[in-house]
């Protein structure tokens, strides 16, 4: 019988490292759990206490905790993120506080992978593929959206001055990471 | 009408060139005439042309709101060719390629048609299997096209990049021999000379503004900024604008205007000898006579009447022709443009009586028309004479769309121009 | 060595520093802040291309962007070679190395200039006249001359060796062009708070600061201000300076488009460096400084090398320090040749006589003229020029006289008013106004959102610029912020100023007007002549504004000859459209980063690497890579294939599907939902079971299908086809949010969340059994569409029991990163029971061989479920579906429609082609259908097709023709299932 | 480029948007009892005007949502946006 199989980043070995870099540094973040929270205002609002994060309504922002965080997408949508192996607790707190009421909750946790950007030109080079304003007065820290990044949608979330955190679907994410690779050199 | 010939351009070497007479007249809108025209691109002045040639119908006019060409037909990137997938439209197609063939001297206008081919790229599995399938639709109508390997293809436009290194390699290529381009401002001018030879009126700088009806809700004539003109047949070839004007005489029609943009580059000397398309990565690209390098794709997203696209739909049909051809990276655009097409829910044109006696209807053809003009202008003309379509263009009515027997080129292959 | 045309001192060069470069083969040398022109100007090299369509040897008339003749092709390998750049715009450096275009065998002798002699047989417009006979003539014989005949220069051969890079910025106020009033409109805003942008297509900003003497009109020190200025903003960090980077389209919403060039200049950039930018910036304001552009004057031989613009020679004296001749004829119709005149004056050149055509110069600059005691002529037009690769001298000409003067010279200037450079302003859709006294189109207003400020609209004296620029940015700066003070406005107006704009060409010899395009006085009449009146018009049939320079001299000029012409007023004539680019744009620069793996994402699966080492050889499915087929060593196709469905049939196949769409629909309605979205029905499945969904467009034609699975009241597991997932996602949140957001039900693409693995065949549940935990897989417990929650090795699974081979099978989805090691541990699982790597090529055969559609493949868009044999799938008794009405239409049920069979050729060797025609024998043109698939078959020994027939059901066992290329085949029609058609190894 | 004004999460480049037609086209409750004509006419009759058009977008790779905005088809401004559901300003 074959061995527990163990997590393959989607963006694999070759990606997952860079030294450090006086533009921008990259690095692929550790394996997380990832849910989906669908769902109205009221419903949210438990779904925040249970998660321990309040989820924001106001639209664009991001709520975190030490080890979690919760983004606003859409006017009905959360991304929750939280450590690797706090799934099950997470879900089951989740379902416990919402009982019956209307939501839908779904994990995504290797949909999506995600990776960082942090230096003091990380704005640059995100610039170019991201056609939003990454100036601090209109994308200050906290702040979080789905945006473009060239041909890829990722999810975008300034968590310091310098330093954002993307989300993207696996099989886009080594196109975002060579991507900005490829800005980086260019600046 | 003075004949174009070599031995006249000499002569008029000799004379200091004063012996050119105007091309077509500029006549005051009369105030009634036997059938108008609404539109003066190359398929209303064609019509025009027809209406008076091949129906002996005599008082036409065609009122146009600028300059005649100055829509679509100015505008395009000038790909003719016929090998369309469903026999309906094939059939169309090559209707006008036949017609095509002969134009310049129908019209004593040399409109430079050269027929140079087209390569239509397969880049995947499904491609290959879409063309192959119009490969033996065509053959089996007498339309040419033929199936080439990625070598053969290279072979016939050697500057193609056919690397297996490519993002989307090139798998193969239908090619039909009979395609080509045309000099799109002389099909206007060409038409409108000879038309205007036939006694019909081209009334530029006019604009019809509204159609009136009778009691029994026939047309009776058009509103313009011209004044008033009294007509029992109203002929709509307005491209992008035709649900203004359809709106004038009360109908809702089935279409939607886009942006389409086109490019050129900087004129060099020969170096693409015949038209690539690649429906797959979104570009199509021909060499002018001029030298231009002329690229297109499709649509921008929304509807518009600016006669502007957006920069990103430019930047993307460049990455795409930049794949394929890379030593093409240094050129330059030139100029880039707009022009407002008009687009039905199956993407084929309607060449139609509609429900309003008197009034007919030329549209729809989106961004791929140009190569129809000389057919449509006949067969439009057809119907308008005798108030029937022709064969050819029967199945083109407004009323599948309620039917359901709708000619889906685009769902069938999503290759257009 | 320096060349002899430079002067001793002065200009904005490095004269400490020698560059060599070359041109045409011949060696020269110039100095840092040199471009080509101005260098090869120092040599006294003024001949530098030739025209388009006479070959005729053309000069240096501009000194800028708005340079018609100077082209040439710059770079020494094919890779890095670019054809028509303007020779005043390419900065020189070492080993530059550039060459003339247009010309054969050699610039100064070019045999092509046989046109000029033929040139009256070339009006514009000849080409439509003739070489219309024979009929086949035009492409065989006169096209492929007069192809080579035009274009300019020569395109690359060799793919381009550089890279290219793009960037979004956003500014408050991005402010286009950094001469005075540019620069002071940059400061102004940037003091007043706003975050800015400037940028200006030179090497240097200064504009016009650069190439104009010391001091203003009112005392000002030009370059001391621009020193200052410069000094302010650099300090500034709300501002970002930008040279080399030309603004070359405004789009709708302040959307502006430059191109930043990073290399060219550069003798050995560093590598990683791109050639080109390109910046779109978003900008809440926009002020245009883009000043003003000269105008030739029309007269008979204005074309000759050694004829250039006069604020031209004064750029190279007093920008590059060159001399551009020595005895100087100055044709004006504008006071400003004057300051032109007396600046050379000073230099030491010698002006030999101002001809001025209007009746009197009485402004200042012409008074200082007269009492420095040049030789000033009134009412003087220029009848003649003289010389053939450089001139020689003029024939002035009094006018309405006939007097006649011969001047010798060897530089004629021209000065024929200044042009405003509204063409941003007008891509902006900024409306003009034809100013008489200025005679030129300035721009009618400010847009709210984009200002104009400088010579762009009409305002000349820089002191007055600067005022200007500095009004501009203030009030820019201000609207950023509209919640502040209040707001400021402008308050300086334009002035008049005394250019004659020439309507008329004094004389009826050829005199140029689009000098690139060789278009002369006399097309521009016979144009009008022959009833092209409407500019645009005129603008086609003579080609005049249509050359790479897009008329930045010629259009004002060719505007003023049409409407002399058509005895009507400038305004009534109007402008040609201005289109973005402003100056030609480099493809690459436009394509950027998008190269190689950049192009498009390239998505791969979590088995993908476990395929590549296995040899497997991919299709490009949308962006995703599938496995096609994995040739074991000197494998055909045809053999992998074969050997891949022989395992499935008789052992067990393993299968990545990881690529299906997938959607996670949730909520208390989700049932519903997808009872309305697909023809199904969906309400009585149970929880635990899973069902074939199919898709509609609401026109009623098939548009999707998959595999739906209920894992709980309120949750499905919805399956899309690869391509169709993101246009069913779409689909689906279009209705649930706009037709019925009462519905509460969410819909989640979990497509990558999950790895697909499919083990289909008789063997499949033996390998598979020990590694599924808490499921019972037996046929009764898990029978052919069941699906369950799971775990396999410890993590979660979402099975289902479905087949798309005819064989007993199991989709296993497991988290995707898992992915990978679930393969890996099937795989080695199932050795003993020949498990085998099947690919899609596979696929497709094993689903032909049971007769099932692929979607896209069997359909086209035009099919209805009942044309693909589907009709069973609509859940009976349900009164509405997205398409159910569309079902209804006439064309609908029309029994001519065309049908899913089975077609079996008579030879059962022979494949047929997919997409063959099919034919009658009665009918042998007339297609009634066409082959949708077609495959031998390893399984059934034979080939098959399927095929879309018309009545095609009422036709079972008719023999049918398909003509293929080769020969005709005969087919006999037969059910659209060919293996196993009672479904008992499904059901096993 | 537009700029295009989501009522959720304000002036976004046209890059995060697609088109989804003209607004107000809502589908009919019962299609059965429609004539041919008058499916036909939901289907596929559109305003197209040339000016003024009330029309859908959808943020996708934004906050994900459908709305609604006022555009003039000559000039390609935005007027205004709004929520589904909501009346315009
Ligand atoms: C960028 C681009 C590329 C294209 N490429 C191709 C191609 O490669 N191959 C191809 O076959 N087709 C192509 N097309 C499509 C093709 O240009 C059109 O289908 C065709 O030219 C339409 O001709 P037309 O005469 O019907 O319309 P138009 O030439 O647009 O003529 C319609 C005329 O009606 C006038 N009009 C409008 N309203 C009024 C009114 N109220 N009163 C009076 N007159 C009015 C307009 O001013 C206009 O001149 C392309 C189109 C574009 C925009
Ligand atoms: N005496 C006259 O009749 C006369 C005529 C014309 C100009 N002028 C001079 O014009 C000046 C007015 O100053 P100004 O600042 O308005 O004009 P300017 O000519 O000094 O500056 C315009 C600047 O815009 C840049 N530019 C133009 N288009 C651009 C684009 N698309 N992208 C990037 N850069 C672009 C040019 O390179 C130039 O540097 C005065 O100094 C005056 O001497 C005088
Ligand atoms: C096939 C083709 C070739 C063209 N070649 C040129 C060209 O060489 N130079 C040029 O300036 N414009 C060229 N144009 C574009 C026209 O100048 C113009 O932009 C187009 O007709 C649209 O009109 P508008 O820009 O006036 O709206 C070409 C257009 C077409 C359709
Ligand atoms: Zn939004």
């Amino acid at each position: 019988m074959a061995e527990q199989p163990v997590r393959q980043s989607a963006l694999g070995a070759a990606r997952a490292t860079q030294g450090p870099h006086a533009a921008a540094c990259l690095r692929a973040l550790p394996a997380a759990s990832r849910f989906s929270f669908r769902g109205s205002p009221p419903e949210a609002e438990t779904a925040g206490v249970a998660f321990g994060v309040p989820f924001s309504l106001q639209s664009c922002r991001a709520h975190q905790t030490e080890d979690r965080a919760a983004l606003w997408l859409g006017p009905d949508e959360w991304l929750l993120l939280a450590p690797e192996d706090a799934a099950r607790a997470v879900q089951a707190a989740l379902i416990r506080a919402l009982g019956e009421r209307p939501y839908a909750l779904i994990g995504i946790a290797h949909r999506n992978t995600a990776l960082e950007i942090s230096g003091p030109r990380a704005t640059m080079v995100l610039n170019a593929g991201c056609p939003l304003d990454l100036h601090t007065s209109r994308f200050p820290v906290g702040m979080c959206t789905r945006t473009i990044l060239g041909k890829a949608e990722i999810i975008l979330w300034r968590t310091a001055s310098e330093v954002f955190h993307i989300d993207v679907w696996r099989t886009f994410a080594p196109y975002v990471w060579d991507f900005l690779i490829e800005a980086r050199a260019r600046l | 009408m003075q004949r174009f010939s070599a031995l006249a351009l000499a002569r008029n070497a000799l004379s200091g060139q004063t012996g050119w007479q105007r091309q077509w007249r500029s006549p005051d809108p009369a105030k009634r005439y036997n059938a108008i025209i609404i539109g003066g691109g190359g398929h209303g002045l064609a019509t025009a042309f027809h209406l008076a040639r091949d129906h002996g119908m005599r008082n036409i006019a065609v009122l146009e709101k600028s300059w005649i060409g100055g829509g679509n037909t100015g505008r395009n990137t000038t790909i003719i060719r016929s090998n369309y997938l469903f026999n309906a439209s094939s059939s169309l197609y090559d209707h006008a390629v036949k017609l095509w063939e002969n134009l310049s001297q129908t019209l004593n206008y040399n409109v430079m048609f050269s027929q140079r081919g087209v390569l239509m790229l397969a880049h995947n599995v499904h491609d290959e299997q879409v063309f192959k399938r119009h490969v033996h639709a065509n053959r089996l109508n007498g339309v040419d096209n033929e199936w080439l390997t990625a070598a053969q293809a290279k072979a016939f436009c050697p500057p193609l990049r056919i690397d297996a290194g490519m993002r989307y390699p090139v798998l193969g290529a239908a090619l039909q021999r009979r395609a080509g381009v045309a000099r799109h401002d002389a099909v206007a001018w060409g038409y409108a000379r000879a038309a205007d030879a036939l006694g019909v009126d081209i009334v530029e700088n006019c604009a019809a503004t509204s159609i009136v009806r009778d009691r029994q809700g026939a047309v009776e004539a058009v509103e313009t900024t011209r004044g008033r003109i009294a007509t029992a047949k109203i002929g709509v070839v307005a491209a992008g604008n035709t649900s203004v004007i359809m709106g004038m005489a009360g109908l809702r029609m089935p279409l939607e205007s886009f942006p389409l943009q086109a490019l050129v580059s900087e004129p060099v000397k020969p170096v693409l000898p015949c038209i690539v398309m690649s429906n797959t990565i979104h570009a199509y690209i021909s060499q002018s006579d001029k030298g231009e390098l002329v690229i297109g794709a499709g649509t921008d997203a929304y509807i518009s009447y600016s006669q502007r696209g957006a920069l990103h739909v430019s930047t993307h049909t460049l990455e795409a022709i930049c794949e394929l051809f890379p030593q093409f990276r240094r050129m330059r655009m030139l100029r880039n443009w707009g022009g407002i097409v008009d687009v039905t829910p199956d993407r084929s044109p309607i060449i139609a009586k509609t429900s309003v006696p008197g009034l007919y209807v030329n549209c729809g053809w989106g961004t791929g028309g140009f190569k129809a003009t000389p057919g449509s202008g006949h067969l439009f003309a057809w119907t308008m004479a005798k108030d029937e379509p022709h064969p050819i263009n029967a199945p083109f009515t407004l009323e599948r769309f309620r039917d359901g027997f709708l000619i889906d080129e685009a769902a069938a292959a999503a290759v257009s121009h | 060595m320096t060349g002899p045309f430079r002067t001793e001192i002065g200009g904005r060069i490095d004269r400490t520093r020698r560059i060599d470069f070359r041109f045409d083969g011949r060696l020269y040398s110039g100095h840092p802040g040199d471009n080509l022109a101005s260098a090869l100007l120092s040599h006294g090299v003024h001949l530098l291309g030739r025209s388009f369509k006479y070959h005729r040897p053309r000069g240096v008339l501009g000194a800028g962007s708005e340079e018609p003749n100077a082209l040439v092709r710059v770079g020494s390998y094919e890779s890095r070679a670019t054809p028509n750049l303007r020779a005043t715009q390419v900065e020189i450096h070492d080993l530059l190395v550039a060459e003339s275009q247009n010309r054969y065998p050699s610039l100064s002798f070019d045999v092509g200039a046989i046109n000029d002699v033929l040139s009256p047989l070339f009006p514009a417009g000849f080409y439509y006249k003739t070489f219309m006979w024979p009929a086949w003539g035009w492409r065989r014989l006169y096209e492929p001359i007069i192809r080579r005949m035009a274009g300019l220069g020569r395109a690359p051969t060799a793919p381009d060796a550089d890279i290219y890079a793009q960037r979004y910025v956003h500014c408050d106020v991005l402010v286009v062009g950094a001469g005075p009033a540019g620069l002071a409109a940059a400061r102004a805003a940037a003091q007043g708070g706003a975050r800015v942008l400037l940028c200006d297509e030179q090497s240097e900003f200064g504009g016009s600061l650069l190439s104009e003497p010391d001091t203003t009109e009112a005392g000002r020190n030009r370059l001391a201000w621009r020193a200052a200025t410069l000094a302010t903003l650099a300090a500034s960090d709300n501002v970002t300076l930008l040279t080399r980077s030309t603004a070359f389209g405004v789009f709708a919403d302040n959307f502006v488009a430059l191109v930043e060039r990073v290399t060219d200049h550069l003798a050995n950039p560093e590598p990683a460096l791109p050639r080109e930018r390109l910046w779109q910036v978003r900008a809440r304001q926009v002020v245009l400084a883009t000043g003003a552009i000269e105008r030739p004057m029309v007269f008979a031989g204005n074309d000759r090398p050694g004829v250039m613009l006069a604020g031209a020679a004064r750029t190279y004296l007093h920008r590059y320090g060159v001399r551009t001749g020595r005895r100087i004829v100055l044709a004006t119709s504008a006071d400003s040749a004057y300051g032109v005149a007396m600046d050379l004056h000073r230099a030491g050149l010698t002006i030999a006589a101002i001809a001025d055509v209007r009746n009197e110069a009485s402004g200042p600059l012409a008074a200082a003229a007269r009492a420095a005691g040049l030789p000033l002529r009134t009412s003087t037009h220029i009848a003649a020029t003289h010389g053939r690769l450089r001139i020689r001298g003029a024939t002035l000409a009094r006018n309405g006289t006939g007097a006649r003067e011969k001047v010798a010279c060897d530089l004629l200037l021209m000065s024929g008013g200044y042009t405003p450079t509204v063409h941003l302003y007008s891509q902006a859709r900024g409306t003009l106004r034809f100013d008489e006294s200025l005679g030129a189109f300035l721009p009618g207003g400010d847009t709210g959102i984009l200002q104009v400020a400088g010579a762009c609209r009409g305002i000349f004296a820089t002191d007055v610029a600067i005022a200007d620029g500095a009004e501009a940015g203030t009030v820019a700066a201000a609207r950023t912020d509209p919640g502040g003070a209040p707001q400021p406005v402008r308050t300086i107006s334009v002035p008049d100023s005394g250019a004659l704009l020439a309507r008329e060409a004094p004389c009826d010899r050829r005199a140029f007007v689009d000098f690139q395009n060789d278009v002369t006085t006399k097309d521009l009449r016979l144009a009008v002549r022959e009833g092209f009146v409407s500019v645009e018009h005129v603008k086609r049939y003579t080609t005049a504004g249509m050359a790479t320079d897009q008329g930045k001299t010629s259009n004002i000029n060719a505007l003023a000859l049409v409407a002399n012409e058509r005895r009507m007023d400038m305004a009534a004539v109007g402008l040609t459209t201005f289109r973005m680019p402003y100056t030609p744009v480099t493809f690459g620069t436009l394509a950027g980063a998008a190269r190689g793996n950049l192009f498009d994402p390239i998505r791969q699966t979590p088995i993908h690497a476990w395929a590549e080492d296995r040899g497997a050889v991919f299709e490009d499915v949308g962006m995703w890579k599938r496995a096609r087929y994995f040739p074991a060593a000197r494998e055909t196709m045809a053999q992998a294939v074969a050997r891949e469905c022989r395992a499935v049939r008789t052992g067990a196949g393993l299968f990545d599907a990881s690529t299906l769409g997938k959607i996670e629909v949730v909520g208390p309605d989700a049932a519903i939902f997808l009872e309305r979205m697909y023809v199904n029905n969906f309400r009585k499945l149970a929880v635990g079971r899973a069902r074939y969904g199919l898709m509609l467009g609401e026109d009623g034609f098939v548009l999707d299908d998959g595999v739906i699975g209920r894992l709980a009241p309120d949750r499905f597991h919805v399956t899309t086809t690869t391509g169709g997932a993101p246009r069913v996602l779409a689909m689906m949140e279009d209705y649930l949010q706009t037709e019925w957001p009462d519905l509460r039900v969410w819909l989640t693409s979990t497509t990558e969340e999950w790895a697909v693995v499919s083990i289909q065949g008789p063997r499949a549940r033996d390998i598979i059994a020990p590694f599924v935990i808490g499921i019972d897989l037996a046929p009764q417990a898990f029978p052919h569409m069941a699906v369950a929650e799971g775990t396999i090795l410890g993590v979660n699974l979402r099975i289902f029991r479905v087949s798309f081979t005819g064989e007993c099978g199991f989709e296993i989805n497991v988290p995707a990163d898992y992915g990978s090691d679930v393969w890996h541990a099937i795989m080695q699982q199932g050795t003993v029971f020949g498990l085998t790597p099947y690919g899609t090529e596979a696929m497709h055969v094993l689903r032909a061989e049971k007769g099932y559609i692929i979607v896209g493949q069997e359909s086209d868009g035009t099919a209805t479920p009942d044309d693909l044999g589907l009709g069973w799938a609509i859940g009976r008794g349900k009164s509405d579906f997205v398409g159910k009405r569309s079902l209804a239409r006439a064309a609908m049920r029309d029994p001519s429609r065309k049908q899913l069979v089975g077609l079996l050729t008579s030879n059962g060797e022979t494949v047929l082609q997919e997409g063959a025609q099919i034919v009658t024998a009665a009918n042998g043109n007339a297609s009634i259908g066409h082959v949708t698939s077609a495959y031998f078959s390893t399984t059934l020994g034979r080939s098959m097709a399927l095929a879309m027939i018309s009545g095609g059901k009422a036709r079972m066992g008719e023999k049918l023709l398909a003509p293929m290329l080769d020969r005709t085949h005969e087919v006999t029609v037969a059910p659209a299932m060919f293996y196993d058609p009672k479904g008992e190894r499904l059901y096993g | 480029m537009l700029l295009i004004p989501c009522p959720y999460c304000g002036p976004r480049p046209e890059l995060e948007f697609t088109y989804a037609g003209e607004a107000n086209i809502s589908r009919p409750a019962e299609p059965e009892s429609l004539s041919d004509e008058q499916w036909a006419a939901y289907l596929y009759q559109r305003t197209n005007p040339r000016g003024m058009h009330a029309e859908r977008w959808r943020h996708v790779h934004g906050c994900g949502r459908y709305f609604n905005a006022s555009r003039d088809t000559l000039s390609d401004q935005f007027q205004f946006s709004w929520k589904p559901g909501e009346s315009p300003p």
